[in-house]
């Protein structure tokens, strides 16, 4: 293929085969600051309203400012779209934009392209004053070519300046018009979006993005000669679409939960921001602490005066939260604490995705603190495990976890619009006269639960301690007594399992190969099998939702399998590696709890690059360990 | 009512709350410990001031003196080691109806609950704090705290302490936002009480500094405190607490004091030799974090709905 | 059997059987304040030195001064002795010495006692002012005989008062004598151990103390018709006597560790008032930190800068260090972190004894943080595994945990004296220059490992970071540098792990029951093992030292017991319980970490009583098990 | 040298250090950044009091500000969030030899950090602590910090903060121990210098309150702090900053200001209407934690083991 500086006809002849029919995945790189995301998450948005499946992966700076035209200064955006439901970031992108040639190397690293990756490339740098740019230009053009990209070089800079004068802001614009007209996006539908996101803005500003798009619109009709029409499909019930975060903060406000105790982390914080911005509506409030520490205990003062709260953070965060965790456990405080999981140990990779704080929430807190766990696997569920969080923590009078993690905080995806029912809210506090007699912990033998007085009843008077206690609430050294306290705390996690189901199995219910997951990976895990299954490979999946206590059944459908492996993005050592053995191994975090609970010999494909899991990457190592058990 | 005090009354009239509606169990600290005449004093001041006990919570730490909470009538929440502060806020910002009492200790509000404490204080939600300074870890045994003075022999230092003493008031009094400060000494009742009542009557952090005996480890400081009593300066003027004639009488020395007067109040607090009690400081226009705290609340849950929806409708597709 | 109120000469005929040949288990109990503690503590040392095997275990109250004549005031010290080794608390005392009728009581809620125990009982109670007192005294008495105690009361007041001024100080040393008398010990050891005890006192003091000695020896001689000489031993090697807190601390001096960085937290601060003395005579020093945190960042520092430091904590602060913990994984620094586990969760039961912190030591950090952790079962060791921490944590430059609990931290017990040798301390910091051309972590691909620069070597120069690193320790946002350093982590477990043999097992290497263990609770373990055995009794033990990683080949040592089961000292499901099941029920922490590493399906026996195990009842817990597996 | 500076030469003196034995790689803040000010000015005085970058030791917590170590080529320490003073207290205590700075933001230091700050203040150990205070969090991208004044709009106050700001320097001045308080602003290269110059000749723990720029996050106050020369006052006196009269007479306003009296200083550092650049409080008696950190360094092996053999035999059987 060949490549062009000016302005004329592209020669791209060939079709773009993408890698499942009817879908495509999108990158937009730039230099942080030039507005990449917004014009991703438009496109995502104008392609969900024309009720495509989408799903996007934000490509995230480490650095606040990082130097212009480096790979640390790659910010943008992924986005898999198609006629179908889409349920993970995909594999290799078919289409790029890239506003220098620098920014793509970023994406390189991570695998992101094929041979046979469009590249619409800004080719302002090929005729830039510098000498040392052209060079970089050239050379960089070369080595995509000799990694079999086809590549369009695209006068962006010189197309926007006849609109604006300034081009740095205001290129992204013109991108997604260019985009719009490559994937046949209604341009009403465009232009709306447009006048939704300028929303703040004055009214100059919104007409001169409006021309920008109609402009990267109308240059491709003249100039592109391929388009990939992505069919738009009817919406059958109203959708919403929003990253994770987001979903989150909408869950906050579906619960009723009125506080928001939190500190800020990556990747949590822009949840609060949400919140911050719409809250206060809904009667609620958020709280920025001083720490994390102080966060969670407010929380916990808060839930402890009737007003159930949610504390937001990340690894960090979450280490500094364990004492008061073990408190709520102990003292019997409902809470919420949803954990943003990001790259660890440690600060480690702050704005990428693992699945690393499992164990540390499992079992991070001293003496026996039993704490229920959930895992949100989509961005529907990051909402309503929120409310299922909420109701959890006040029936069972107990501290829950979520565990999210970056790639469903920042992802963005569309899913039915919530139909919102007031039994998703917090009813008021009960202020009415606690009954005389009833002890503040009058544990139910049977299941370990009991009711809490509220501050403010009268006759419900007790004194909450994180000392070992009495039914009445009163410090106890008494041996039998702690024994059989910690014993209805316990209870209430065995109470809990038996209200729940044995999780689905996507797939045949027995088999080879089945893999089990947790959190972000259900749409990539599920693709894959999907995929090997098609090519007749004997594998199923199974995601679980509730990590303590783990759903129940779980020994008996692994029994039905040859093998057991979890996927997970978290590590574990590397068998091949020739000072690992069996015997020295650790596991995957999932992978080890599992084995502890079934002793099935549960083995696990994992790995740290901060990436989310891309099906063909699961693909290889299914196929591979299908020939395995086949030898 | 016949001269006779409510207390000892049988047939009370509805909603009158007498000492034992706040006395507990009896309190475990050693003898002559400082903490029981605060406790004693507190239940009088709840009683005085008819606190319903459900409506009232005491917020603590750990540490003998965050016991405290086991020996009320009332909501307690007897927490982490250091981190009273927070809880008693989360307790407080959406429930102004509740009366919420801190108590802390040297070492849980100096030492680990530095950090809060400080904030705390920026803040300003309506808290009435009592920081028990017995200069030592009492339920540890006998650690050196932040507020030991210099030289002083403990299990930790035990050829003496190198670093001076924090001083709570002269902390506190450094902190922007800071809204009220007074001090007040255990053995001395009438004055403890009149203390505690202003401060709790205030309406914001009222931080009341109480130098508190600890026979037990720090019986050298007692003597010191209870022989001082020409140390011992008590602070008038409008500001100051309300105390009877009697109480005033017994002081050797009054001190006139402008409790608007930050300066002034620092260097009260600062004096290395005199110790002076009553109200330091007082600023009734400092900001409220509370006030914040419950502009919104008590929306239905139809209101409520109606937020969500709205919220949705940007997000719809 | 009778009893008397007056200083007649007891009737007691009978003799005293204990429940092992030679050797003799005593309590002395006294309300709080009373001394009961000097009394027992000089006795075990006496003890000691007269060559016999001694276990002591302090009965310490949570209040700090509990109302007196009550249970909450019970002090006091139990101590097991004789002619061999003594390496746990044994069963139910044979004798008590109790100062008051009611602080019995604590101890018998503990079943610290059994029919036949000999109570030596002050009876000045008999003849009270206060009629309650009176009626009190009469009651417990008949519920003492009830229970089938030999009461002999003792007029320990009375004839104090014929000594000295005021009793309340001094009849603990009245008791010694009477202790001397009844157990034949050497009284001029036991002068010695007075002037040892009192040194810092004036000669008065001394004096007066040393005539109560030979007057509470006197009177026994004179009215107890009774005696039960414990056999001296000869010593064979030089030995010492200590607490589990004092052999930290002195193996902290013999690490040549010069900081010791800590905040006070029960029961660990106890070793920082052993150092406080002493720690400065050997060049080193105590830091009191302002909270936990502080601590830990404080050792890391030091740590960093070339000065391995250790931080001591309990469970509370142990939840505030993971963070730290984390960095120093992460930045690979040595660091020795001593958890001296007490009752939890939360503030729990804070004097008394428990084996729960083993997973929040293991998984309590968010992401990856391999983290070397060993556990003492016995004071010698508390002595040589810091010693043996401090030398890891330089060698394969991470943080190390040396767990131990409230059993080891207060009970003295002897051992041989520690041959000093030079080896153990660290060797002064190393100032020469930096080979250039060397990366700070220029990790060896087989084993992970990596030398440190230390501050002060020239060209050693480099950033220490939290964040994902290279080699360079430049933060790297590289997905392969990142799979690659977490790996490189990881392997020094792995490295690690090869150093070390597989536990020796006590009895059969193979048969009907193993028991694992870990902690304070070998002594228990293996003397209820011996005495299963010694009826023919399949059953073996296995004591682990090494947590993470495990010792090697468990699997293999499994694999030849029909069943395997930890007994450990925290929380696990009852599965008698109607709502606990297989599939539900919560394990022991060890059996959860040997279940994921073995897949052999463990049992386990623990409970959360705070109390150490008495080979009573893990005899019983045995010989059902057996029964159960031969059924 | 032929009037050419040492830097430029290619022979140089043995162990004399150049700018470029200081500098590491290119910083990654924002353009406009004020912390690009502050490396340029350390680098410059590491050279100019000739600080051996092997004995040097940078240690931050996390933020924008808290990268600083990466770009030093000395050791550093780039640890945790808000945790930088005790790891660079551990560092110093028995390493006298080691020069520490300490690279802290207004949210590392003055929220999470809080009670560590206190603290530190406290031991006075000689530490050169710069605050970098640009009234918000930057690397977590727009969230108010406690520095940010009343009414700021973040990510976190979309409708503007509601308390009063916490004034570090005021704060540092309330804590007993306190040794050494400056100010100065990124935009004045001269003034900055001179100031981190003299907090670290100081021996102790030396605060410098750097009023920083943050272009991204806070523009408007970067107008602010720009535009308002005639805000800015010049602390004159015996105990200030070396400064050449160029800079001097770069001042609208000099204010002559004796730095030992804390009352005096309180006053600059409360006054809401103007910024005072120079030493505000400086006391070279108050108690130094180090100094006890190091009375007994250097044992040799054989002087320890007679320690740990003498504390044997007291335990001897
Ligand atoms: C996280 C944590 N660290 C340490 C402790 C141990 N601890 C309990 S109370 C206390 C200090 C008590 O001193 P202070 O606050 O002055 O109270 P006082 O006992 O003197 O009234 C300490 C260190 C704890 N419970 N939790
Ligand atoms: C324990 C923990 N909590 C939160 C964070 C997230 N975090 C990183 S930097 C920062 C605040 C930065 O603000 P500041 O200290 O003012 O530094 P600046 O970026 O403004 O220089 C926060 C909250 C973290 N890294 N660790
Ligand atoms: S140790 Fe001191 S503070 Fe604690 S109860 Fe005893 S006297 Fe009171
Ligand atoms: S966000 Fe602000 S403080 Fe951070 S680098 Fe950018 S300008 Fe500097
Ligand atoms: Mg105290
Ligand atoms: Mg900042």
């Amino acid at each position: 293929m060949s490549t062009s500086t000016s302005p004329e006809k592209s020669t791209v002849k060939e079709e773009i085969v993408p890698s499942l029919p009817g879908e495509h995945i999108v990158e937009i790189v730039s230099d942080s600051g030039e507005g990449a995301q917004k014009c991703g998450q438009s496109f995502a948005a104008i392609s969900a309203k024309m009720g495509n499946g989408v799903w996007t992966v934000e490509i995230i700076p480490a650095e606040i400012h990082p130097p212009s035209r480096t790979i640390e200064s790659a910010s943008g955006i992924r986005i898999r779209f198609g006629s179908t439901k889409v349920t993970n970031m995909g594999d290799e992108a078919e289409l790029m934009v890239a506003l220098n040639e620098q920014v793509p190397y970023a994406r390189i690293l991570q695998k992101a392209y094929k041979e046979g990756t469009i590249m619409l490339l800004e080719n302002k740098w090929a005729t830039d004053q510098s000498e040392h740019i052209k060079t970089q230009y050239a050379t960089a053009l070369k080595d995509f070519e000799a990694r079999g990209y086809k590549v369009i070089e695209i006068p962006m800079e010189v197309e926007c300046l006849k609109i604006i004068k300034s081009a740095r802001k205001g290129k992204n614009m013109w991108v997604l018009g260019m985009l719009c007209y490559i994937y046949d996006r209604n341009l009403d539908i465009a232009k709306n979006q447009i006048r939704h996101t300028f929303r703040t803005k004055p009214e100059a500003v919104i007409e001169s993005n409006l021309l920008l798009l109609q402009g990267g619109y109308d240059w491709a009709a003249d100039n592109l000669d391929f388009q990939y029409p992505i069919k738009p499909m009817e919406l059958k019930e109203e959708m919403v679409v929003m990253n994770g975060n987001e979903a989150v903060g909408m869950g906050i406000l579906a619960a009723g939960i009125e506080v928001c105790s939190m500190y800020p982390i990556t990747p949590a914080t822009s949840t609060s921001h949400f919140l911050a911005e719409c809250i206060e509506n809904s009667g609620g409030l958020i709280h920025q602490a001083e720490d994390e520490i102080a966060a969670i205990g407010f929380a916990i003062g808060s839930s402890y005066a009737g007003k159930t709260a949610v504390t937001i953070t990340s690894g960090p965060g979450l280490a500094l939260k364990n004492e008061f965790i073990g408190l709520a456990a102990m003292g019997e405080v409902p809470l919420v604490i949803v954990d943003v999981q990001r790259g660890g140990p440690s600060t480690g990779l702050p704005t990428k995705v693992e699945q690393g704080d499992l164990l540390a929430v499992l079992y991070g807190q001293p003496g026996d603190t039993p704490v229920i766990t959930m895992a949100a696997s989509t961005i529907e569920e990051c909402f309503h495990f929120i409310i299922l969080a909420r109701k959890i923590a006040e029936s069972f009078r107990t501290p829950v976890v979520v565990l999210t993690d970056a790639n469903l905080a920042t992802g963005q995806q569309p899913f039915p619009r919530p139909k919102v029912c007031k039994e998703w809210f917090s009813p008021p506090i009960d202020q009415s006269p606690w009954k005389q007699g009833v002890d503040p912990y009058e544990w139910d033998e049977a299941t370990g639960l009991s009711r809490r007085p509220i501050p403010g009843q009268p006759n419900g008077m007790y004194t909450l301690t994180g000392l070992a206690h009495s039914k009445e609430g009163k410090p106890s050294y008494d041996p039998e007594n702690n024994q059989r306290t910690t014993a209805y705390r316990s209870k209430k996690l065995a109470t809990f399992k038996n209200t729940l189901k044995p999780p689905e199995i996507h797939g045949d219910k027995e088999g080879d190969l089945l893999i089990v997951g947790w959190g972000s990976t259900l749409g990539a895990i599920d693709e894959a099998v999907d995929r090997v299954r098609a090519e007749g490979g004997s594998v199923s999946s199974l995601h679980l939702r509730f990590l303590s206590p783990l759903e129940p059944g779980l020994k008996e459908i692994f029994s039905c399998f040859k093998k057991v492996m979890t996927i997970e993005i978290n590590y574990s050592d590397d068998v091949s590696d020739p000072v690992i053995n069996n015997d020295n191994r650790r596991y995957s975090q999932l992978a080890w709890v599992l084995r502890a609970k079934t002793l099935v010999d549960i083995d696990c494909y994992s790995n740290v690059e901060g990436q989310p899991l891309s099906p063909r990457k699961i693909v290889r190592k299914l196929q591979q360990e299908l020939e395995q058990l086949k030898a | 009512m016949y001269g006779l005090k409510p207390d000892i009354l049988v047939d009370l009239p509805e909603k009158y709350f007498c000492l034992t509606d706040y006395e507990k169990v009896a309190a475990k600290w050693c003898p002559g410990c400082g903490d029981y005449a605060v406790l004693g004093n507190i239940q009088k001041l709840c009683r005085d001031e008819q606190l319903d006990p459900a409506k009232t919570v005491f917020v603590s730490g750990i540490g003998c003196s965050s016991r405290f909470p086991h020996y009320m009538k009332t909501y307690g929440f007897h927490g982490l080691h250091g981190r009273a502060f927070p809880v008693a806020s989360g307790i407080k910002w959406r429930r102004p109806d509740l009366h919420v009492f801190v108590i802390t200790g040297d070492g849980d509000c100096c030492a680990i609950g530095a950090g809060s404490w400080i904030h705390a204080i920026r803040f300003n939600i309506d808290l009435t704090v009592m920081l028990f300074n017995n200069e030592i870890y009492g339920l540890t045994k006998n650690q050196t705290s932040p507020t030991s003075r210099m030289g002083t022999v403990s299990n930790t230092t035990p050829r003496g302490s190198v670093l001076p003493p924090i001083n709570p008031m002269q902390t506190t009094l450094g902190v922007g936002n800071v809204s009220f400060v007074a001090q007040t000494v255990d053995w001395n009742p009438p004055h403890l009480y009149a203390t505690i009542q202003a401060a709790h009557r205030h309406k914001g952090f009222s931080f009341v500094h109480i130098i508190q005996r600890c026979p037990k480890f720090q019986s050298d400081l007692v003597e010191q405190f209870t022989a001082g009593k020409d140390k011992l300066y008590l602070l008038t003027g409008n500001e100051g607490v309300e105390l009877d004639d009697v109480v005033i009488k017994s002081f050797d020395h009054t001190v006139e004091h402008d409790a608007h007067n930050i300066n002034a109040a620092r260097s009260l607090a600062e004096d290395p030799d005199n110790i002076y009690l009553g109200v330091l400081y007082r600023n009734t226009k400092a900001q409220r974090y509370d006030e914040y705290g419950v502009h919104n609340i008590g929306y239905t849950v139809e209101q409520k709905m109606e937020a969500l929806n709205s919220e949705l409708n940007k997000y719809a597709v």
